[in-house]
């Protein structure tokens, strides 16, 4: 089918009503007002950009653009017409539909079933499967996106960027249930893509624009107004103002994000020279495992070390196997000279490595422990005297590191589920601060789904653990704050390490030259 | 130098970073609710028959759960770790036959010498279980048939008198005319669990493990040896429940404990913590301890017929479930 | 939480992975052990490798099969189920009343047979419900329904051991097609429907995907808790049928019929390849722990080992299977619960 | 038979559990067995009503699944209610369970009737509460089988034995009595032994095995009682052998009278539930109202052995309709089916 043939019947459409619009929506969370009053304009065929630090409340605006919050008060209109989204059923009627932050698909079901799922159609009959049609009707959605996958695979065994890809196609079956074109939501999709793929991503979005509305959230500022034509800002659950695309630049939104004028260099005094120590603090030497082979590298106390590559280039897979979470089989490590015990994360903690895991809400963070149980869980002689546990020294520790990274949060005591996810992300960082006796800190994506404040934090927090003497392999988010942040940059592709490129301040390369060097 | 000053964060000026924030009256009283199962449940049983709310009725209710709630309090350790122990009840019974077996040599340090022997049982199905990453539900699974089988074989098929009663005797006296000793000691067993899981870190520990166990472990948690540890308590609770039965029954046998099982397990549900790890506490185990209790043995005395009995039991510990648990901390309920 | 899984799953070669199709390393274990346990016997006992002991293991496998068929589908939400015992007992006695008996006048024949399904498919139904509705762990709602499933046996039972005098229920047990049982034959049925179900039928690939990631269903728009309660009644009427086939060997309702089929099943759905975290495995593989357990209980009784060892030999092989089949997926941050 | 009650209530109530203190009408009657779910059980309990009923009173029936652990439980809560006037006509699950109970019974003061299970070093002298002791020899009963079972497949050959629960004192006794039968018929041999643990499905699936390990050697089937029995039967009507291989069993349960009746059984022993039911009810009925006195009953009725009845196809008629009857009962005849002490 044609996608230009239906975009064109929709565009010769006469009234310009908005696609969608939202007025005084208020939501209120145990000790939180969420959204206070957030009014918002989607107009047919546009991409609409959301903007806001972490905990402004865009999550929570979009679930409740899909049923999925009931909002405390406020109104929501779609095309003209005034709604109760009651779920998400509700919501796709409507034409609405989301990406969620964490990606939704089951990993069991094929991508065909996963796209279909819970707009079946034709694919069953009288709660009969018929694999043909459904492969079928998901190879159209599929084709829609131009995307390549096998829709009988399993979705487990695509990689993370495909997974989008089954995402979005998904998200366009909406356009089944409602005459309407729709209205698609994009809630941070780039956080956990390649630069190759979020162009892909980027593509289908333009493409979208064609015959739905778009709304996109990203924390990454530049790609914001890349994509969208227009983005809309939001802080402290208000929304502050609106602005078009054309002529922004990122400072333009991060002040008005944030209230007050943001600085520009958020890679924050990256200037120091490789650092004066010159000890190995970090030395691999042909360390192997299933997904890399022979890997060497040095790092020295105080630098921090970038490693990019592709997804399967075996990065994240070196850093788990320093901190014992990966099994290797063969190779040596030192750690400021003594050999590291590989055999367990426990001997990786108590010989001064943190760990920043990607998957945050599954390897990070204990969803249902408090704040301060989640900070303390990895560094317990923060809290104890001898070997027993001191609620004020915990509480004191705590505080301090909530204030010391502005982390928002009602209580220590809150659940750290009900935190947005920058922060998070923050007390997953903080986890390996609260002790003194860090000596290597392994950052695999610290900044995904930070703000853009948060993310310049955290930047200057790596800085100044650096400066103290802490070495530090980063996995960057992308390659510009590999750029900026490391020291130096080592290449990996397909399990080995095949460059290294210094990158100190002043003589940095472009992400250009750091591509040629990753194919 | 491997002291980072503590960094010197930009704060942002609108931000009030703590607020106050305590359990509000609503999560109180879930946390109350096993309490008020139970004071609901005796109610009813003292409704459907005044006699049954005496102080000796009592006395007996507690005296016989006793072994019930240490099994349970021990068990709870795994299922806070997001395992399941089912060797516990055969595990007893072994123990049963073994102290049985070792009262006339060791006399005195019997009781020590079972609940050891016991505990190094558990932690072998728990290196078992860490070490070959068997699911708890399939190595305890084989572990009662294996206890069951060597219970069998050592007794040769039948109970072993207890000759000498003096080295249970201190068991079956009283606290202060009223609190039955055995109930005493299963009290002390949950006071001090739950002591020594409060004042340590095992308590975070084992809260991680039960909730995410791949988040604990990438936090550096001794997610292994903590779990080993818990099955070693929970095997250690076993032989100290079997020593509590054998004090009533003066022999061990090779089946003895083997029905405590989904009693147990279901007093440790029934108390509200989650089968699926994470939430929960010994306290809550010992009072779903008496909740069964109370249903074992009360409705059957007050003269509910057997199968009414059995219908009734089935619906009430749904119910109680329903009551106790705290959805707020479970998300998924399967 | 999402269930987008864990990291080190994402970045696996970088060619696009074709679907598996047909047997996997994953699912070799199982089958592989069953022809190891078999071989391994038919070398030690010449009475285990005869055609007619092949013949007494598929029968004695029947009935426990079919329970399996409907616990595997509970599994694979990653709910368990341990109401099998009052269910089967409810089943058995029921079905014995409503045909041909010693007991009363009823002659209803397969109607019969069919009310005693729905009684169970209806207590199945009751655990569903009391899982999605008051949110009750479906540990303890089928072990409280299996509770009163024996309540309600032992009321339909009333001292008196109704047998059966039906003809046709009463000869499933006895005649023989192809040198097998009809009862063996109805579990394969069984097992082939339970193929189909949890191949093509919608209930069957949402009880999957409420084991891979349940909280996606919701966001995708569906209502999982009709799907569970669905899977709990089909589990319900499976092991009522179960309850049949026992009376029908038997001649008798029992209402013991099902005692220990409960973790019997479990084991067997476990032992072939069925995860109890939900999500993975499926009928076929039950189908296999359950001539596994079967062969390895009828192994050890053939070579003679002493009744007092048999269930602990079990036990112990049972977990080395497990072990074995798990030994080639270990993971250092493996999550096992 | 109401005759008897009255004359004892002249006696002045002391409030204790004094024998022969109590009123008949404030006798409280309990009866406990492992499950109202199998016809045996539910017969004892029934004849234990019967014979409520003849005295004006109610029968507490209490169940506690075979669960030991219940099973003490149970008694210590009934045991802390009102003990006065309590009679108890129990079932203990095992011999292990028997100690506790009667230990218990002692010291609360209520009447004692134990049946089946109890240690052989436990005497039922030391204690007086315990009123009685009640079984059946099953080594006997194991041997009468035994040799019927010999008998009807002609003296000899090869035959299968299904044990009951192993650790149970029945399920040993009975087996012992098979040994004795077998070494009095050298040629009929024992070609397996399994537990099917007093079960009819189980007995169905172990015999099945047996029957396809052994063939047609087999010519027998022996059961330590009719439940297994049963399950064998259907075990050989699968196998297509109903009616070449002889099956007996011990209990006298109804099916295995209808199937000795129409000849698939060979034979069983008679342990009759309903009178079992009754008889320790109204030994502890007589001794509390005062008819009896503990210190009158002979050492050799403290614990006896009571009367069985091998059933084949000749005498089955007579046993048909299992019915209490009142006569068993009066005060001066409780003793009257003993076959002599246990020794
Ligand atoms: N389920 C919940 N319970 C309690 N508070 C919540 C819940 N969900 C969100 N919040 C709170 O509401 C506020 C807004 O959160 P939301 O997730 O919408 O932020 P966001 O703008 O999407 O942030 P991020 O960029 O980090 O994703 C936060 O302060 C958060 O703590
Ligand atoms: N007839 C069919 N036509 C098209 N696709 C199918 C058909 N049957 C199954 N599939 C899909 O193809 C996928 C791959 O098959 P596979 O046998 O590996 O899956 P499975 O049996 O569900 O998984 P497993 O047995 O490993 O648990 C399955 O996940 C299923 O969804
Ligand atoms: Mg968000
Ligand atoms: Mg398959």
């Amino acid at each position: 089918m044609s996608v230009d043939q239906e975009a064109a019947v929709e565009v010769t459409a006469p009234a310009p009503v908005h696609a969608l619009e939202v007025r005084g929506l208020v939501k209120h969370y145990p000790g939180v007002k969420a959204l206070d009053g957030v009014d918002l304009v989607v107009r047919q065929n546009e991409v609409l950009g959301l903007a806001g630090e972490n905990g402004a409340g865009k999550s929570t605006l979009l679930k409740a653009l899909v049923g999925l919050v009931r909002p405390d008060a406020g109104e929501i209109w779609v095309r003209g017409e005034k709604v109760r989204l009651k779920s998400v059923v509700d919501a796709a009627n409507h034409g609405i539909g989301m990406v969620f932050q964490e990606q939704s698909l089951v990993p069991n079901l094929t991508a065909a079933e996963n796209i279909v799922l819970g707009s079946e159609g034709r694919g069953v009959r009288r709660g009969i499967y018929r694999w043909d049609t459904m492969r079928k009707l998901a190879q159209e959605q599929l084709d829609k996106i131009g995307s390549d996958i096998n829709p009988l695979a399993r979705t487990e065994t695509l990689s993370f960027a495909d997974r989008q890809m089954v995402e979005i196609a998904k998200v366009l079956r909406i356009e089944q249930r409602s005459q309407h074109p729709p209205v698609i939501i994009l809630d941070e999709p780039t956080s956990v893509l390649e630069s190759k793929e979020i162009e892909t991503l980027f593509t289908q979005v333009r493409r979208l624009r064609e015959f739905a509305s778009v709304v996109f959230v990203s924390h990454r500022l530049d790609e914001v107004l890349d994509v969208c034509d227009r983005v809309s800002v939001l802080r402290g659950g208000q929304s502050v103002g609106e602005v078009p695309t054309a002529g922004a630049v990122p400072a333009t939104l991060h002040q008005m994000m944030i209230g007050s004028a943001g600085s520009d260099d958020h890679y924050h005094g990256n200037v120091a020279e490789p650092s004066d120590q010159p000890r190995e603090m970090l030395s691999i030497r042909k360390l192997s495992a299933k997904t890399f082979r022979d890997v060497d590298l040095e790092v020295r106390a105080g630098e921090i070390v970038g490693i990019v590559g592709v997804h399967g280039s075996g990065r994240e897979d070196v850093c788990r196997a320093l901190f014992g979470a990966e099994p290797t089989s063969g190779g040596e490590v030192y750690l400021d000279g003594k050999k590291l015990d590989l055999s367990g994360t426990r001997a990786a903690c108590a010989a001064g490595i943190g760990y920043v895991p990607a998957e945050r809400k599954i390897e990070g963070m204990v969803g249902p422990m408090s704040v301060a149980d989640n900070m303390t869980l990895a560094k317990q002689e923060s809290r104890c005297v001898g070997p027993l546990v001191s609620p004020p020294k915990q509480a004191g520790v705590v505080d301090r590191w909530i204030e010391r990274l502005s982390i928002r949060t009602p209580h220590r005591g809150t659940a750290i589920q009900r935190l947005s996810g920058g922060n998070q992300q923050k007390v997953v960082l903080a986890r390996w601060l609260v002790a003194d006796d860090i000596r290597l800190l392994l950052l695999d994506h610290p900044t995904r789904g930070l703000d853009i404040g948060a993310r310049s934090e955290v930047y200057r927090l790596m800085r100044e653990l650096a400066n103290s003497g802490v070495a530090t392999v980063l996995l960057a988010d992308s390659l510009e704050e590999a750029i900026g942040m490391s020291d130096r940059i080592v290449v990996m592709s397909d399990g080995r390490v095949t460059s290294e490129v210094p990158c100190v301040a002043g003589a940095k390369p472009t992400p250009l030259d750091l591509v040629k060097e990753m194919v | 130098m491997n002291a980072p000053t503590a960094p010197a964060m930009a704060k942002p000026a609108s931000d009030a970073a703590v607020v106050k924030g305590g359990p509000t009256i609503g999560q109180r009283l879930t946390s109350m609710m096993p309490l008020i199962a139970l004071a609901a449940l005796l109610a009813a049983l003292s409704i459907a028959d005044p006699d049954f709310l005496t102080q000796r009725s009592l006395t007996a209710v507690v005296r016989t759960s006793a072994p019930l709630v240490v099994l349970a309090a021990g068990a709870t350790l795994v299922v806070l770790c997001g395992g399941i122990d089912l060797s516990i009840a055969a595990l007893a019974s072994l123990s049963t036959v073994l102290f049985a077996m070792w009262l006339p040599d060791l006399g005195g340090m019997t009781t020590l010498a079972v609940i050891a022997a016991a505990g190094t049982i558990g932690a072998i199905q728990g290196i078992a279980h860490v070490m070959l990453r068997i699911p708890s539900f399939i190595v305890t699974l084989g572990g009662m048939s294996i206890f069951s089988a060597v219970a069998l074989v050592i007794s040769d098929a039948g109970p072993i008198r207890v000759v000498d009663r003096d080295a249970t005797k201190w068991l079956t006296q009283y606290v202060g005319g009223y609190v039955p000793m055995a109930f005493a000691v299963a009290l002390i067993v949950v006071a001090s669990i739950s002591i020594v899981l409060k004042v340590t870190p095992l308590q975070s520990y084992l809260t991680a493990t039960g909730y995410s166990e791949s988040a604990a472990r990438l936090a550096g948690t001794p997610v292994d040896r903590v779990k080993v540890g818990a099955f070693t308590v929970s095997s250690a609770c076993a032989g100290l429940a079997a020593v509590m039965l054998v004090s009533r029954n003066y022999s061990g046998s090779p089946t003895m404990a083997d029905n405590l099982l989904l009693p147990a397990v279901a007093a440790i549900v029934v108390g509200g913590t989650a089968i699926t790890g994470g939430h929960g506490s010994v306290w809550r185990s010992l009072v779903g301890a008496l909740v069964i209790t109370l249903l074992r043995v009360g409705l059957p005395i007050v003269g509910v017929p057997s199968a009414y009995e059995q219908i009734l039991y089935g619906a009430i510990i749904v119910v109680a479930v329903a009551l106790t648990l705290d959805r707020s901390k479970v998300l998924i309920i399967k | 939480m999402t269930l987008t899984s864990p990291a080190e799953d994402v970045d696996v070669a970088a060619a696009r992975p074709q679907p598996r199709r047909g047997v996997s390393l994953r699912d070799a274990g199982p089958p592989l052990a069953l022809v190891v346990v078999f071989l391994v016997f038919a070398g030690l006992s010449s009475d285990f490798r005869t055609f007619g002991n092949v013949q007494n293991i598929m029968d004695t496998a029947a009935v426990l099969a079919v329970v399996t068929c409907g616990i595997t589908f509970v599994l694979m939400m990653g709910s368990i189920d341990l109401s099998a015992p009052g269910v089967m007992g409810a089943s058995a006695i029921a079905v014995a009343l409503l045909v041909a008996n010693n007991r009363n006048d009823n002659d209803l024949g397969l109607i019969g047979v069919l009310i005693a399904i729905l009684l169970a498919a209806g207590l199945g139904c009751l655990s569903g419900f009391a899982l999605v509705m008051l949110k009750v762990p479906s540990f303890m709602t089928t072990l409280g329904v299996s509770a009163v499933g024996l309540g309600i046996a032992t009321l339909m039972f009333a001292g008196v051991q109704p047998n059966i005098s039906d003809e046709t229920l009463a000869s499933l047990a006895i005649d023989r097609l192809l040198g097998f049982s009809y009862l063996t034959w109805v579990a394969v049925a069984c097992v082939l429907v339970g193929y189909l179900i949890q191949r093509y039928s919608r209930l069957g690939r949402y009880a999957f995907a409420i084991g891979g990631a349940e909280e996606v269903l919701s966001l995708s728009g569906v209502k999982v808790a009709p799907y569970k309660v669905a899977v709990f009644t089909l589990a319900g009427a499976f092991y009522g049928l179960a309850g049949v086939m026992v009376t029908s060997q038997l001649s008798a309702g029992l209402v013991q019929a099902g005692k220990g089929y409960d973790f019997a099943a479990i084991t067997a759905a476990v032992v072939g390849g069925t995860l109890l975290t939900g999500g993975r495995g499926g009928v076929l593989h039950s189908a296999v722990g359950v001539l596994l357990v079967t062969v390895l209980t009828n192994g050890l009784v053939q070579i003679g080992v002493s009744p007092y060892w048999q269930g602990g030999v079990q036990g112990l092989i049972v977990v080395a299977a497990v072990a074995a089949a798990v030994a080639p997926q270990r993971r250092r941050n493996q999550v096992t619960k | 038979f109401t005759g008897c009650s009255d004359e004892s209530s002249a006696d002045d109530k002391g409030g204790s559990a004094a024998a022969g203190s109590c009123d008949p009408a404030d006798v409280k009657l309990v009866g406990q067995v492992r499950n109202e779910s199998n016809p045996y059980e539910a017969a004892w309990l029934d004849g234990g009503d019967a014979f409520a009923e003849g005295v004006d009173l109610k029968q507490q029936r209490l169940t506690y699944d075979g669960d030991s652990t219940k099973q003490q439980e149970q008694i210590s809560q009934l045991l802390a209610g009102d003990t006065d006037c309590l009679v108890m006509n129990i079932l203990p699950n095992g011999d292990s369970d028997t100690p506790p109970i009667v230990e218990q019974a002692q010291e609360a003061g209520a009447f004692l009737v134990t049946q089946w299970n109890k240690p052989a070093d436990l005497n039922v002298t030391d204690y007086d509460q315990w009123l009685s002791h009640i079984t059946y020899d099953g080594v006997t009963s194991g041997k009468q089988i035994g040799d019927a079972l010999a008998e009807a497949i002609g003296g000899s050959g090869g035959i299968i034995a299904l044990q009951g629960i192993l650790d149970t004192g029945a399920a040993k006794d009975r087996f012992a009595g098979l040994e004795e039968s077998l070494a009095a018929n050298p040629d009929v041999k024992l070609l397996d032994q399994q537990t099917a643990n007093f079960s009819r499905a189980e007995a169905l699936e172990v015999t099945k095995t047996l029957l396809t390990k052994h063939g047609d050697e087999v010519k027998g089937i022996w059961a330590a009682n009719d439940d297994m029995a049963l399950g064998a039967l259907e075990a050989l009507k699968a196998a297509g052998k109903e009616g070449e291989v002889a099956v007996v069993g011990i209990d006298a349960v109804p099916d295995a009278l209808t199937a000795i009746a129409d000849g698939s059984m060979t034979a069983t022993v008679s342990s009759d539930g309903p009178w079992q039911g009754g008889i320790g009810l109204a030994i502890g009925y007589c001794v509390a109202t005062g008819e009896l006195s503990v210190d009158d009953i002979a050492d050799d009725d403290r614990a006896w052995f009571a009367e069985q009845f091998l059933i084949e196809k000749d005498n089955v008629a007579d046993f048909a309709t299992p019915k209490t009857d009142p006569a068993d009962f009066e005060c001066d005849n409780v003793f009257s089916r003993s076959q002599g002490p246990i020794s």
